[in-house]
């Protein structure tokens, strides 16, 4: 085997951060009781200008804030029909994404490939010296980290200030929180245009840091993985953390597969999936805790399938159909989907909040 | 003794000052004016109601107090500064507190959280939970700040919207419809509470259909009529009757009913059980019930005990084991509402909007709703338009609901004018077992009347009738055994003859409620 | 101050004349967009709206139109009825997807039949049950775990997607083909072909079926309990439940009929126009869909009307970057500014826009 | 009207930085040939099936005289189209169907491949080489098994890790893929992808990781990580062929030219190779354009060590327009 995990987990880290970004900005939209479809089409919008201004300055942090502007203004326009003509949010959304890909292609015209502006690493000290592991996960440019906090802050605010419980209570109940005297349409225009912040944050941060290039299309359908894993989080900012690592996990090793053409990796891979499933399921079994059955039943699905898979590998499977592999992030999110329950949503979510005074 | 346009001169001793004055008020919305020209006055410390038939401008006007709706004329002072507030953080920063019947509290927060959005300026979160629990105790009004609210039982909900009045010490609190959820000793404990506040100096003004808890709580009572102020009276002169009739402009007619021999045994529950249907549901407890043609059987207690399950049960929308509801000999546990309405079975659940009727279809639609299998109005499936507009027609016609045709939208339709159109539709049906649930609630005293005398004619007829009601002079009015829900538990069943409210008050259990509150605090 | 008034009722008027008033704005900005890249604006909106019908050329286009349309049409109409149940299917791409592979799949097993009768209905069935069956997966997940359709029938798309790229490689690769991927040619297959049925037309089964669907779809929303149903879920889950509709009876039925609309459609364009399995089938039909079923506003009509014009602006949009070199990209922006100018118009038929305060009547 | 009208149809759009941006770059440079002699029109990021067929039935009723339609999966339309415009010319770039009035056209990249084989084996200090490898089509399986068989000859121990993105341009995927190769020890990548993703990602690398400019010769990555380039040249082929047109002689051809026709460019061999390396490789792009050697030589067997071709037999046409096997010492399959 010639996969070095630790190496791995950083090229996650990589992979997963523009999946991070525009997920925690969605999930601020949504906890606002918005639902915006619209992410893949402020992310590429966010990766285009981020480019073009990014080149055009020199400097990154220009690309950035440029991006998120361009993000959030686009998401403006999404506001300003779902809050102010009452559009249906579904449709708005999927208008805002055409609407966004060919904007940015239109945009991106005159963008050729240029020489790319450098984001600088920000080794954290301390942890970036440990031996082996530091200079590999803690050696990462800065927006890495950014994402990370910016999932601590969401948290920070939404939980622990009046803002925060402000905007959860207008996700929750927009008529009350109108009859307390809420501005609701204002809170709400406020979390969509974050939300479209940080989706051009997520998109240049493709388009300048992951790739970096700029294409046509090139967010590559990250904005609707955003959006699952929003869903997948149950709207708890940590619980993106998980999503979006396991997706970006699953995309990351599915090329390191093929690269390596042995199966230990998904080998081990498989045998600690298997492991924390069984944990989970004697856990469960012996507390008895009723209340999460389907925690048991996916524990057992994994159970079950590590050991079709232990089986077939015992009967001398070398390779498995690599083309059938680019399916399982996808599968993995209908599985946690199932698995999760998408319970905890905000009751207002996706429903129009007209006010007559 | 009514006074119609003058201040008695008992109330001139009693609200020497004037807090808030009210002059010329006026608000339209399309095809209606919900306000004209209001003028009144509240006086410090007293506790002034707002009295009037559904629609006559009530909430509209404490609205436009709280800053939420923007008249199109008048103006208002408080305490002799021009008052006009733009929101309702304006008017509670003026000292105005107010608790809304619907719509202001946040089911998946917790009882601090949403007691902090109630205010403007809450105390740390840290501390905000010792000083609900400092209040509440100090009102007699437990209340436990960790609970999410969805989890609270109704009359927990409205403590938690007092609560979060009593927090601000306003100077005017307005209530709107407090005590529909409430029992009779929470009502108690809620009037002892606003008399307390009243001789502390807090202005209240207070909205109810409840008339006697207005004689009994009410310095000053002010009548509207679709919109204008038609009198002004001293509840504690005052019979109901003549309050009544005041804000209707016409003469009342108590139901009439004779006391029919019971029939053979139509409905007849046993050993009835069932886990709550959702999160925030009642689980059905082994209900023991048995109700025989020509006899009206009430169910009486607070909201949140069962109620919407056990009308569920009975409707269909939920499944039962096999022989716990029976019809006519037959297990029913099993069938679709559709199968019920075939052999009779049909209900009316609580909630008009949205549940008994679609807001955004038309009349004929709504008719069609429950009507199909009974009234036949399709035939393999394809729908016979032309008939469903004919039983909508005479479900308007036979019960007078008032609207320009059959092809209103249910939104546009009043709240009263649409209960007689749900309650008329399934009754046309002339189902062998009727099961209603509020069906008078929010409903002003004319349309009740005639709803309840509707009820009676049913049974009459020879049908089992099921109502369920918090409203217990209604129960005493028209059941002839009465019977208590109480978390999922039903009590065993007692005549009315000679039953007093203060009797079904402690068979309700109502204690129960308050202790489990207290064990909790 | 502008302040917008719900109407007791949905204006009548309005309801008409909100699509005009949206199409007139949309060619304002559109020309003002055309003109931003320095190109003639009148020429641009005249090649998009006129040349395809009326044009020098429109016997070619007008045929190309309808092709267009039909799919989008015939995917809109099954959509609709989800949509009005409250039961978002935003998956209808992978569903359409499977539906041709499905139905290729039957047609290539029988090759070289020569037996018209039985290969092409097959077909047709196959790729109606491997849409539907695509379509009942998030159905029968939201039934059971409660899981949200919207992402498993999105995810679903991806996965269809790998699925047909894998395909036209592998398992239907064509083995006459020199190693290229992609698989015979089914309308080259006079069996399985589903070639114009009037030459010049553009009218093949896929416009009979789309055209077929709106009409019984419109008897069904309009006439029939199911429609009734749908429209009561919909609007209101609680009087549905009441009235006695199983909420999960529906899932499955809108998303099983909407599914194998698609399916439907994806089959008819593998045996017709496209011609064959690839990783380039031609994708998009199941999301323009869903654009197309909101321009319509969920009404069998409606989307008659916007699914021709969506193919109106397709097509309209070749002929401008062909004679006015418009970049392909210009007329993705002008197509979401027509989305956003009928969804905001739209407002009007439900809302009365007042300006200042209200008057005392 | 004595003008040319000609046509090119684009799979993406114009800046694309690969295929379709170099057949529009070498458009232009027939068009400045001709000058005022043709009438250029164009369509970009046309989808390959019914839309193609749409966008080039759109040229011939414009006008045009001669149409190119610049993608494999325009094959099938482009027949359509050309039997309904007997008067038109087509020339159909990379597929195998012709006709009357369809040329075909396509260049023997492997030639290429075979002098970066010889690169990536000397260049390769971990003998780990990575490929990453596009749309399984003979093509792409003709440019490993090149790239392969010529890293092998000067570096027997070579080790091929092969990633499939079943994409052309893919930039994100690519640059992942380039990536994981990386981390697995990978320190020359190939590429039969169109993005400078991989280039990036080899330049972010720690330590000297190299890589070939693939369609377009992306010198601003040299000269390192990129150490040389195979370029098309499709200039030359589409000049002759318009003046074909304008002569009244073009005919019905099947085109498949290499180094040797100019169809297939070898980009500058960078400063980082060493010189005696850099010699081998020019050597061997000599030889096969000279037409001394075929890179397809025998003795050469099939990945489950069947013979393919005897010691001196070379490949023959046919079997290489359709190849769908790996060479002995590969690992993996071909997604099929
Ligand atoms: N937010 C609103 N927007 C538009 N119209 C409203 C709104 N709220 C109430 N209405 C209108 O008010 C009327 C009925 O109001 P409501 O349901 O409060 O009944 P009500 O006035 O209390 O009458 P009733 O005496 O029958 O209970 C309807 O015409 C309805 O359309
Ligand atoms: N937002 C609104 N839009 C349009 N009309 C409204 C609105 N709110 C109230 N109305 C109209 O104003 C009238 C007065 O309504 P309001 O809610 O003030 O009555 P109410 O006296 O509080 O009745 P209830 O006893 O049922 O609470 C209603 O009949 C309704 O027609
Ligand atoms: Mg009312
Ligand atoms: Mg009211």
């Amino acid at each position: 085997m010639d996969i070095n995990p630790i190496l791995l987990l950083a090229a996650v880290m990589v992979a997963s951060t523009p999946v991070l970004l525009a997920a925690i900005g969605e999930l601020v939209v949504e906890r606002s009781g918005v639902l915006n479809l619209g992410v893949e089409g402020m992310m590429i919008t966010g990766a285009v200008f981020g480019y073009i201004i990014g080149h055009g300055s020199g400097s990154a942090i220009g690309g950035f804030a440029a991006a998120a502007l361009a993000g959030a203004c686009l998401s403006l326009i999404f506001g300003f029909l779902t809050q102010f003509l009452l559009t249906n949010q579904t449709a708005t959304g999927l208008g805002l994404t055409l609407f966004g890909l060919g904007l940015s292609s239109l945009v991106g015209q005159g963008a050729t490939a240029t020489y790319p502006v450098t984001v600088p690493r920000l080794p954290i000290p301390l942890l970036s010296d440990i031996p082996s592991l530091g200079p590999i996960l803690f050696n990462h440019d800065a927006v890495v980290y950014l994402s990370i906090l910016l999932i601590v802050l969401v948290w920070f605010i939404m939980f622990r200030t009046r803002a925060g419980l402000i905007l959860r209570a207008t996700g929750e109940n927009h008529d009350a929180a109108h009859a307390l005297g809420y501005p609701v349409r204002l809170v709400r225009m406020l979390a969509i245009f974050f939300g479209g912040g940080c989706a051009g944050l997520a998109g240049a941060y493709i388009s300048l840091v992951r790739v970096p290039q700029w294409t046509d299309g090139i967010t590559a359908g990250a904005g609707w993985i955003a959006l699952a894993i929003v869903v997948f989080a149950s709207w708890k900012p940590f619980r993106l953390l998980i999503g979006a690592y396991l997706f970006g996990g699953v995309t990351v090793l599915q090329l390191n597969l093929q690269a390596d053409g042995t199966l230990a990796l998904l080998d081990i891979a498989i045998g600690l999936l298997a492991v924390a499933a069984a944990v989970v399921w004697l856990t469960r079994s012996i507390t008895k805790k009723a209340a999460a059955p389907m925690d048991n039943l996916l524990s057992v699905i994994i159970l079950v399938l590590s050991v079709v898979y232990g089986l077939l590998r015992l009967a001398g499977m070398q390779t498995i159909p690599i083309e059938y592999l680019s399916m399982l992030p996808y599968l993995a999110t209908i599985a946690v989907l199932v698995g999760l329950r998408a319970s905890n949503a905000p009751a207002s979510l996706g429903k129009t909040f007209h006010a007559s005074t | 003794m009514c006074y119609n346009g003058r201040t008695s001169d008992r109330e001139r001793d009693r609200a020497t000052v004037t807090l808030l004055d009210l002059r010329g008020l006026t608000k339209a919305y399309p095809g209606v004016v919900a306000n004209s020209d209001v003028s009144f006055s509240i006086g410090e410390g007293e506790i002034h109601a707002l009295l009037g038939e559904n629609g006559a401008g009530k909430s509209t006007l404490v609205k436009t107090i709280y800053g939420l709706v923007r008249p199109d004329a008048g103006d208002m002072t408080l305490a002799g500064q021009p008052f006009s507030p733009s929101d309702p953080r304006a008017a509670r920063g003026s000292g105005i507190a107010m608790v809304f019947q619907h719509f202001s509290l946040f089911d998946a927060l917790t009882v601090a959280e949403n007691i902090a959005l109630g205010m403007d300026n809450p105390p740390p979160r840290k501390q905000i939970a010792g000083r609900i629990r400092e209040v509440s105790e100090k009102y007699g009004l437990p209340l436990d700040p960790d609970m999410i609210v969805g989890d609270l039982s109704a009359g927990e909900r409205q403590r938690v919207e007092i609560i979060r009045c009593l927090l601000q010490s306003p100077r005017l609190l307005i209530m709107d419809e407090p005590t529909s959820v409430l029992t009779p000793q929470e009502v108690n404990i809620l009037f002892e509470t606003l008399r307390l506040l009243s001789e502390q100096g807090t202005s209240i003004l207070y909205i109810s259909h409840k008339l006697d808890e207005i004689r009994a709580l009410c310095h000053r009572a002010t009548i509207l009529r679709l919109g204008k102020v038609v009198g002004e009276c001293d509840p504690r002169a005052t019979t109901s009757r003549e309050m009544a009739e005041m804000m209707v402009g016409t003469v009342l007619q108590a139901p009439q009913r004779d006391y029919a021999e019971a029939g053979a045994e139509i409905l007849c529950l046993k050993n009835l059980s069932a886990p709550a249907p959702h999160q925030f549901g009642t689980a059905l407890k082994n209900i023991e019930l048995t109700v025989r043609a020509g006899e009206v059987v009430g169910i009486g207690g607070v909201a949140g005990n069962g109620q919407d399950e056990l009308v569920a049960a009975l409707s269909g929308e939920m499944r039962t084991g096999e022989g716990m509801v029976v019809v006519d000999g037959a297990s029913i546990g099993g069938l679709t509402p559709n199968a019920r309405r075939k052999i009779g079975v049909c209900a009316a659940p609580e909630e008009r909007n949205g549940h008994a009727a679609a807001p955004d279809m038309t009349l004929t639609e709504n008719a069609l709703l429950t009507g199909n299998t009974r009234m036949v109005l399709s035939k393999n499936g394809m729908l016979d338009w032309a008939k469903a507009r004919d039983f909508a027609d005479s479900i308007i016609n036979a019960f007078d609901v008032r609207t320009p045709g059959t092809e209103t939208t249910a939104r546009a339709l009043s709240g009263g004018n649409l209960q007689k159109f749900v309650i008329g539709r399934e009754i046309l049906q002339k189902p062998k077992v009727l099961v209603v649930n509020q069906p008078t609630w929010g409903v002003d005293a004319a349309a009740a009347a005639s709803i309840r005398q509707a009820l009676l004619d049913l049974a009459a007829g020879g049908s089992a009738v099921v109502v369920i009601s918090q409203d217990l002079d209604e129960i005493l009015e028209i059941a002839d055994r009465f019977a208590a829900l109480n978390e999922g538990r039903l009590s065993k069943p007692v005549s009315t003859k000679g039953l007093s409210i203060e009797e079904i008050g402690l068979m309700l259990g109502g204690a129960h409620d308050m202790e489990a509150a207290h064990a909790q605090a | 101050m502008l302040r917008l008034e719900k109407r007791p009722q949905p204006s009548t008027f309005w309801t008409y004349a909100a699509p005009l008033v949206a199409v007139v704005v949309t060619i304002l900005l559109g020309m003002a967009l055309f003109a931003s890249l320095g190109k003639d604006p009148v020429g641009a909106i005249r090649a998009i709206f006129y040349e395809p019908l009326f044009g020098e050329f429109s016997f070619y286009y007008r045929p190309e139109v309808i092709k267009k349309a039909a799919p989008l049409i015939l995917i809109a109409t099954g959509l609709a009825f989800g949509f009005r149940a409250g039961v978002w299917n935003i998956g209808a791409e992978g569903q359409y997807i499977m539906g041709a592979i499905c139905g290729a799949g039957v047609a290539l097993a029988f090759y070289p039949s020569e037996s018209r009768w039985l290969v092409f209905p097959l077909a047709i069935i196959a790729g109606t049950i491997g849409g539907a069956v695509w379509g009942l997966i998030p159905a029968l997940l939201k039934v059971k775990f409660k899981t949200n359709e919207i992402l498993v029938s999105l995810m679903l798309v991806y996965v269809a997607q790998v699925l047909i790229t894998a395909f036209s490689s592998g398992l239907m690769r064509n083995p006459d083909g020199h190693g290229f991927p992609g698989s015979r040619n089914l309308s080259q297959y006079p069996a399985a072909a589903n070639s114009e049925l009037f030459a010049g037309t553009g009218i093949h089964w896929g416009v009979i079926a789309a055209l077929i669907a709106v009409a019984v779809a419109y008897v069904i929303l309009t006439r029939h309990q199911f429609g009734f149903d749908v429209r009561l879920a919909g609007q209101s889950p609680k009087a549905a439940s009441f009235s006695g509709v199983n909420p999960n009876k529906l899932v499955i039925l809108s998303l099983l009929l909407s599914g194998g609309l698609a399916g439907l459609a994806g089959v008819f364009e593998v045996t017709g126009p496209a011609g064959q399995i690839l990783g380039s089938f031609p994708k998009f039909y199941g999301f323009t869909a869903i654009i197309v079923a909101y321009l319509g506003r969920l009404h069998p009509v409606g989307i008659l009307m916007a699914g021709a014009l969506m193919a109106l602006t397709y097509i309209g949009g070749e002929v401008a970057q062909d004679r006015q070199q418009l970049p392909a990209a210009a007329i993705m922006v002008f197509q979401g500014m027509l989305l956003f100018s009928i969804l905001g118009v739209d407002v009007l038929t439900n809302y009365r826009l007042r300006f200042g305060k209200n008057e005392v009547r | 009207q004595d003008k040319t009208k000609v046509g090119f149809i684009y799979v993406g759009p114009i800046n694309d930085g690969g295929w379709t941006q170099h057949h529009h770059h070498s458009a232009m440079e027939m068009v400045e040939h001709f000058g005022d002699a043709v009438d250029f029109v164009y369509q970009e990021s046309v989808p390959e099936g019914p839309d193609a067929e749409r966008a080039i039935t759109q040229m011939a009723l414009g006008g045009a005289d001669i149409i190119f339609t610049t993608s494999f999966g325009y094959m099938d339309p482009t027949i359509n189209v050309a039997a309904k415009f007997p008067d038109v010319k087509f020339e159909h770039a990379t597929g195998y169907k012709m006709a009357d009035n369809v040329s075909v056209y396509s260049a023997r990249f492997y030639e290429g491949r075979a002098v970066q084989g010889t690169l990536a084996g000397r260049m390769t200090q971990s003998n780990k080489i990575g490929y990453i490898a596009s749309v399984p089509i003979p093509e792409v399986v003709r440019g490993i098994n090149s790239a392969y068989l010529h890293a092998k000859k000067v570096n027997p121990d070579v080790e091929f890790k092969i990633i499939w993105i079943f994409e052309w341009l893919n930039p994100a995927k690519e640059a992942d893929a380039a990536k994981a190769l990386i981390e697995q020890g990978c320190d020359v990548i190939l590429q039969h992808t169109d993005s400078t993703a991989p280039q990036q990602a080899a330049k972010d690398a720690e330590g000297d990781v190299y890589t070939f400019g693939q369609a377009a010769d992306m010198a601003e990555f040299g000269p390192k990580p990129r150490i040389s380039s195979i370029i098309d040249e499709w200039a030359p082929y589409y000049i002759d062929r318009v003046q074909a047109v304008m002569d009244g002689t073009w005919s019905s051809t099947n085109t498949w030219d290499g180094i040797g026709a100019g169809m297939v460019g070898i980009g500058e061999i960078s400063s980082a190779v060493p010189d005696d390396v850099k010699a081998e490789a020019e050597a061997l792009r000599d030889q096969i354009a000279a037409g001394e050697y075929h890179p397809f030589t025998g003795p050469i067997n099939k990945q489950d060590g069947s013979v393919w071709l005897a010691e001196g037999e070379v490949a023959d046409d046919g079997t290489l327009a359709g190849l769908s096997f790996y060479v002995e010492g590969i690992d993996g399959d071909i997604p099929s």
